[in-house]
């Protein structure tokens, strides 16, 4: 078993659990499955996020469900969602127009920590809707370019349909500052750009002998164990790859219990871990390890 | 500081839940109506019905403050909602609760005030007068192994049974409060001499022990190698969550939202949950990250007796021996905890 | 004038279960009449064999949704017979409230929703929320309270929950009976409107003697006990209903039909009324008579007037039976018995809503049922049905094809029949 | 009254006992507040005339016959959305307790030595037969569930029948354990959404909701049949019961026949 985790207290707010109201400002249909939600709150007042942490968003008398922050904390207007049809809350998120008004608690979590990271060179790895908190991080990046070293973005897609933020990625890919490669899964006809898994992009990535990179990965369960692997080919220690991970949450402060991992609770402790923290944790990366106790 | 210390007679004690009953309602173990012989928690309609020598009840008290379903806000459809709170106000004694008992409203208190902290527990424990009473164990009763036997946290008045009624240690002003409404005496050195024997008797009584200490537990856990206790133990559980649901130290939850039949309005809602059953850690796209009947056994040990003991300092588990009790496949903590404290001696003795 | 016509009224509404209407008319006369049931076989009293006491008990009411304390009755009284288990005075008590409960329940679902909007020339009771909204919620009221009458005792009217072989698992609290009382008084006076909604109903005259079977009981009105009565004068105890009711199969028709000294003979509230008139409450009886209901009655459309009445019935009997649970005090602990399993035969014979009912299982010494037979009240009225429809065709033939199918449809209707428990009676072609 | 803006919606069984559509007419004033959002086009039970198109069926039964089979694949073309009531259309409940035995030795049975013809087919669930888009589980229905799968219809979210077990709403409610009272009782591995009713009544749940995912029938197996020292509340469990594999067999097999159910030493079900 690890040390318990070492972080500085969280915020001491108070949580009656009724959300404070938002009201829908502009809707983009990304993909076939995928909204992106500009939002403001009904105070006027901006969020305050920062990069990586979630809000709990209230669809009322559908539920809750804990969605990133997909906009940089520098948003003049409000803030993003990007948000993934697969049920009952995410349908109805779907259903929405702007001046709909619906519920948001939070922000709540420890997202990416953009401090620590200064002066470091970060790769960005993004998987799926992985890429949503990964955006806030490089709009977070981008918007204070010159603290950051080498910054590199590789984000896989199942496919070409799929790919989220194609405006953004174009922007990105003419930034100087960013090495960004988009693979995707099952390419068609006319998809030019890579393919095959994002661990191959990284496999043949040059990251020079820097002793300060650091990763910053985010994507579905199966996907961090394999990247890991390969970074640590790379040379990255488990204290430089970060992960966000992703449980049930019901309350999103570390009551309800659904989301713990171990002795973790993703929503309050994380949902960003340092890989070293989650180190003997069997439930953190893993669906099980029976025989790891 | 001691606590003042007063006598009540037996009848005193009924008389004092009667002149309470006379400005609020007072909750307090009763004998079921459904079936007699067994106890609750439960609104009395009058004083008599209080059991003050009840040996356990099926829910521990916490239900007094978060009901196993409890309406959270209301809101409307309308554009923007309309969002009201729903909470109590109503201020309430709750009487005839056993230390260990005590103990878990205490481990609530302090779960549930961790930042960020909730605001409806500690809003619903400040509404109540909490009435402590001393008890007898029965064959699952193991409160001596955790620590709770003597705990008096979170209670405004105290009482132990004692020969010429009871001693009623006096914690609050609230407490001081209740006691003032009827006549009481100075303690003898035999009320004093009585009350320390009935907690050495109740001690003595106590047949079922864990074999080591919480913070060995906590160890002993932590190194591991206890999977096919844990297999084997799976291989009976029915993960029914009957022993998350009774506990009085656990505090998971599930949040849903329900519409009227006007479809216009509706409420958001919370009720108990159990980390022993197969959804409890189910997300989108049918992942389960504890699919395995093993891993939800293991994590109910380790949820109660490392996790939370090395985050908050203190095992949940508060020796109540409501889990065994409960269990519908004769699954006993205490019998499960010893084999894993024996296997693990055993394995570091080897090594 | 009908002359030539050929009816064929396919899954007859407003009944439960599925049955079919086929008249066929030639030359002015009526050459054939039947009423097909076509609900699909279910064969309980094969399946029930093999298992325990327990399950039989359980399993055995999902007969009928309708009846299900009737046919819960009957098994209980029938295994318990078998098993020669005694239940107590309240318990007796508490399952004669909930049948009551039952009858009241599905007469009122008869009279004022399945039968009344024949009256009123409507396809539903749903039309009638416009035009006689006060009847409907009255109707809605009295069935509710007939429901929550078997909720007090058995947790629910549908597959009552708690009444096992020897008593009952629950404990039930005089004030939930005191409570029920106060709400049957108040009951009482909708059901008093409902025998002056029904005194302005015109019922078709139409008369035709047979045999009415029912139990009869020397001091009360027989739903739960008594013995085996014929108007044909003949009494026999419930143990020889073998020897008396008969089950055949009819050439021209499709299913099991049932006879005793006739050829056909009539069950349910008509028959019950006929054969035990004396033994209605006074208010019941006055009920009877205002609405033109003089015994012995041979109309059958009559049949929801004697439902109307029994209810009356019903609900004064309730009150009663509260009273004298009440004098004597209810036992507050769960009222089941401990049972021995041992091996032997047992029949339960009650009164359902529409007519005598009977069950009988054979165990082993395990108590594993080994035997089973259901005589269910909708197979039995089924050759008097027939008859009833032969006779009133020809009376009825000056009118249009659509009067005629009308008037059988309401003549079926007037049965109650329950098609979906008529486990004996199934659509099939004898080869 | 009919505006067409409103869902259509209709009413059919198939073989039961009908508990399920009397349970949803003991909606009785609330059944005028659904109306407000549905026209009910066809109901046999209790309405004359019937539509040929509806957007929601609710279907009760269990699928016994041939033409039963093509009368449910109508319905299911027709409707947009299929609702199955009741553990007949759901599981196939003791409708399925037949299917042991083959259907020419039933007829037999029943109809003595005649030789007879039928369609009459092994006993399903309408679920076996055609893919529904909302269950409501129970022998009978539990009327508030079917109030919240009603407004999920209409609402269009999806419903998951509770994958709990009974004891949680046993527990949350209160009530006791009927273990406690020597009674073996199926709550712990039967799904929930009835609120308990049995266990409220102080009676054995009996398993009408069928078996919840994953149920560990072994348990009661281990627990029962073990020769083992038992604590004292399931001690006098045991000593009432005691029960055998088969006993034990049989009562899972009140309910749970579709498909065939499989007990013995060794086996989780659904694992
Ligand atoms: C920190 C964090 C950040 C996140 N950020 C985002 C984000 O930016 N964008 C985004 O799109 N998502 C995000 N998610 C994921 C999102 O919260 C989940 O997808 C959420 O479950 C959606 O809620 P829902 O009500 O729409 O889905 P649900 O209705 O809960 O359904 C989820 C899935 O579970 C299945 N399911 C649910 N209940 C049952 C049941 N009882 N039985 C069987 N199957 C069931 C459904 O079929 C579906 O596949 C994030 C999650 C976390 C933890
Ligand atoms: S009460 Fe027993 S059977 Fe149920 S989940 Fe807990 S340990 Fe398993
Ligand atoms: S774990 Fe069991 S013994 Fe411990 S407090 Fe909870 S219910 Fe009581
Ligand atoms: S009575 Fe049945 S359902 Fe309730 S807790 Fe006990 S075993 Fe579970």
């Amino acid at each position: 078993m690890p040390d318990r985790l070492v972080r500085a207290p969280y915020p001491m707010t108070k949580v009656f659990y009724r959300p404070a109201l938002a009201q829908v400002l502009r809707v983009d249909q990304l993909t076939q499955s995928e909204n992106l939600l500009a939002l403001r709150m009904g105070t006027g007042e901006p969020l305050n996020h920062e990069p990586g942490q979630f809000v709990q968003v209230s669809l009322f008398g559908y539920g809750e469900a804990p969605i990133s922050i997909c906009s940089s904390p520098k948003g003049k207007e409000g803030f993003e969602i990007c948000v993934r049809e697969v049920g009952t809350v995410s349908g109805a998120i779907h259903d929405l127009e702007p001046g709909d008004w619906i519920g948001i608690r939070g922000p709540y979590g420890r997202g990416f920590p953009v401090v620590e990271l200064e002066g470091k060179d970060v790769l960005i790895v993004a998987g799926g809707i992985g890429m949503a908190p990964l955006r806030s991080l490089v709009g977070h990046i981008r918007d204070n370019r010159r603290r950051y070293g080498r910054i590199i973005v590789v984000y896989g897609a199942k496919n070409p349909a799929a790919i989220l933020f194609k405006n953004d990625l174009k922007v990105w890919f003419e930034d100087e500052g960013i090495e960004l490669y988009v693979t995707v899964d099952s390419p068609d006809e006319s998809w030019t750009g890579r393919s095959g898994v994002v661990t191959s992009i990284i496999r043949d990535l040059d990251l020079g002998s820097s002793a300060s990179m650091n990763a910053v990965v985010v994507g579905p369960p199966v996907m961090y164990r394999f990247v890991a692997m390969e970074l640590f080919r790379h040379g990255l220690t488990e204290d430089r790859i970060i992960f966000s991970l992703e449980r049930r949450f019901k309350c999103g402060i570390g009551k309800c219990g659904h989301c713990q991992v171990n002795d973790l609770y993703v929503c309050r402790d994380g949902p960003v871990f340092r890989y070293s923290e989650l180190l003997g944790r069997s439930e953190a990366v893993e669906v099980w390890a029976p025989e790891e106790q | 500081m001691a606590p003042l210390k007063q006598v009540v007679s037996s009848e005193g004690l009924f008389d004092m839940l009667r002149e309470a009953m006379k400005e609020l309602p007072v909750i307090a173990p009763a004998e079921r109506k459904d079936q007699p012989g067994f106890h609750h928690f439960a609104r009395l309609q009058q004083a008599e019905d209080f059991v003050p020598d009840y040996v356990t009840t099926t829910l521990p008290p916490k239900k007094a403050f978060f009901q196993p379903s409890e309406t959270l806000f209301t809101f409307t459809t309308d554009q923007p909602p309309a969002l009201e709170l729903v909470s109590d106000t109503e201020h309430f004694v709750l009487a005839g609760v056993h230390p260990c008992d005590l103990a878990g409203l205490d481990a609530l208190d302090l779960a549930y005030s961790q930042p960020p902290a909730e605001v409806r527990w500690p809003a619903d424990r400040g509404l109540a007068t909490v009435v402590g009473i001393d008890c007898m164990p029965d064959d699952y009763c193991f409160c001596s192994s955790v620590g709770t036997c003597l705990t008096r946290q979170g209670c405004d008045l105290f009482l132990t049974k004692v020969d010429r009624g009871y001693l009623a240690e006096v914690y609050t002003p609230a407490g001081d409060t209740m006691l003032a409404k009827v006549r009481t005496w100075e303690p003898t050195e035999a009320d004093i001499r009585d009350a320390e024997q009935w907690r050495e008797r109740k001690v003595e009584r106590m047949t079922a022990h864990l074999e080591a200490d919480p913070a060995e537990i906590a160890d002993l856990l932590e190194a591991g190698g206890l999977a096919h206790l844990w297999k084997e133990t799976a291989e009976r559980c029915y993960s029914c969550g009957s022993c998350n649901t009774t506990c009085p130290a656990c505090f998971c939850f599930d949040m849903h939202d329900e519409f009227d039949l006007s479809l216009k309005t509706g409420i958001r809602r919370r009720t108990w949950d159990s980390c022993q059953l197969l959804e409890f850690a189910l997300v989108a796209g049918r992942h389960n990250f504890r699919q395995e009947r093993e891993q939800r056994v293991r994590h109910r040990w380790h949820r109660k007796f490392l996790y939370l003991y090395r985050r908050l300092g203190r095992a949940y588990c508060t020796g109540c021996g409501r889990c065994s009790r409960a269990c519908t496949a004769d699954i006993n903590l205490v019998d499960v905890t010893n084999a894993l404290i024996a296997h693990a001696r055993k394995a570091a003795d080897h090594a | 004038m009908v002359r030539d016509a050929k009816i064929n009224v396919h899954h007859l509404t407003r009944v439960e279960g599925h049955g079919d209407i086929v008249a066929e008319i030639r030359d002015g006369r009526l050459e054939d009449v039947k009423f097909a049931v076509v609900e699909a076989p279910r064969f309980f009293e094969c399946f029930l064999q093999g298992h325990s006491y327990e399950e039989v008990v359980h399993i055995a009411p999902r007969i009928c949704g309708i009846c299900s304390v009737s046919h819960k009755s009957a098994a209980l009284k029938a295994t318990e017979s078998a098993l020669s288990v005694e239940v107590s005075r309240q318990t007796r008590l508490l399952r004669l409230l909930a049948f009551n409960g039952e009858v009241i329940g599905s007469h009122i679902l008869h009279a004022y929703f399945l039968a009344l909007p024949d009256f009123f020339d409507a396809p539903s009771v749903f039309p009638l929320v416009q035009t006689h909204k006060d009847s409907v919620l009255r109707g809605m009221r009295l069935k509710r309270l007939g429901y929550d009458i078997c909720e007090v005792v058995a947790g629910r009217h549908t597959h009552p929950v708690g009444m096992i072989v020897g008593g009952f698992t629950c404990v039930h609290s005089e004030d939930d009976l005191i409570a029920l009382r106060e709400r049957i008084v108040q009951g009482l006076e909708d059901m008093k409107e409902t025998v002056r909604l029904y005194k302005s109903i015109t019922i078709p005259q139409f008369e035709r003697e047979t045999e009415y079977v029912s139990l009869t009981h020397p001091d009360r009105y027989p739903f739960y006990e008594g013995a085996i009565h014929s108007s044909e004068g003949r009494t026999i105890s419930t143990s020889d209903y073998r020897t008396a009711i008969r089950e055949y199969v009819v050439p021209h028709s499709t299913a099991k039909h049932a006879k005793w000294n006739r050829r056909e003979y009539m069950v349910g509230a008509l028959a019950r009324v006929n054969n035990n008139f004396k033994l209605l409450s006074p208010t019941a009886r006055q009920a009877a008579r205002d609405l033109g209901l003089e015994v012995p009655c041979h109309n059958p459309f009559m049949n929801t007037v004697a439902q109307v009445v029994e209810s009356m019935h019903c609900l004064e009997d309730c009150v009663d039976l509260i009273d004298e649970m009440l004098s004597h005090g209810l036992v507050a602990r769960d009222e089941s018995v401990r049972v021995v399993p041992r091996a032997g035969v047992g029949i339960g014979v009650v009164e359902a809503p529409r007519g005598i009912l009977f069950h009988e299982y054979g165990y082993d010494d395990d108590g594993v049922c080994i035997a089973a037979n259901h005589v269910i009240p909708t197979a039995q009225n089924l050759a008097n049905l027939e008859a009833d429809m032969r006779e009133y065709v020809p009376q009825i033939l000056h009118g249009t094809e659509e009067h005629i199918t009308h008037q059988l449809e309401m003549l079926v209707r007037a049965y109650d029949p329950c098609i979906s428990c008529s486990t004996h009676v199934v659509h099939l072609t004898v080869r | 009254m009919p505006s067409s803006s409103k869902p259509k919606a209709a009413f059919f069984d198939f073989a039961c006992c009908e508990g399920c559509q009397l349970t949803v007419l003991q909606l009785e004033e609330t059944l005028l507040d659904l109306l407000e959002h549905v026209d009910i086009v066809t109901w046999r039970e209790v309405m004359t005339g019937e539509s040929e198109s509806y957007d929601v069926a609710f279907c009760e039964g269990s699928i016994t016959r041939e033409r039963d089979v093509e009368r449910i694949k109508k319905i299911r073309e027709t409707a947009g959305i299929l609702v199955t009531l009741g553990s007949c259309a759901g599981i196939g409940c003791h409708n399925a307790v037949r299917n042991k035995w083959p259907v020419e030795e039933l007829l037999q049975k029943v109809y003595g030595t005649e030789e007879v013809v039928s369609d009459a087919i092994p006993a399903r669930p309408i679920t076996a037969v055609v893919p529904v888009d909302y269950q409501v589980l129970g022998c009978p229905i539990s009327l508030p569930e079917f109030v919240s799968v009603f407004k999920h219809v209409l609402t269009g979210r999806k419903y998951y029948p509770p994958n709990q077990p009974v004891c949680v709403e046993c527990k949350l409610n209160d009530y006791l354990c009927v273990y406690e009272k020597g009674m073996i009782c199926l709550g712990p591995v039967t799904r929930c959404g009835c609120n308990a009713i049995c266990t409220s009544r102080g009676d054995a749940c009996h398993g009408c909701r069928g078996l919840i995912e994953n149920a560990n029938l072994n348990a009661m197996v281990k627990v029962f049949t073990e020769m083992r020292k038992l604590h004292p509340i399931m001690d006098a469990v045991a000593d009432r019961h005691r029960p055998t594999l088969e006993q034990i067999r049989r009562r899972f097999a009140v309910y749970n026949n579709w498909p065939e159910l499989k007990l013995e030493r060794g086996t989780t079900h659904g694992a």
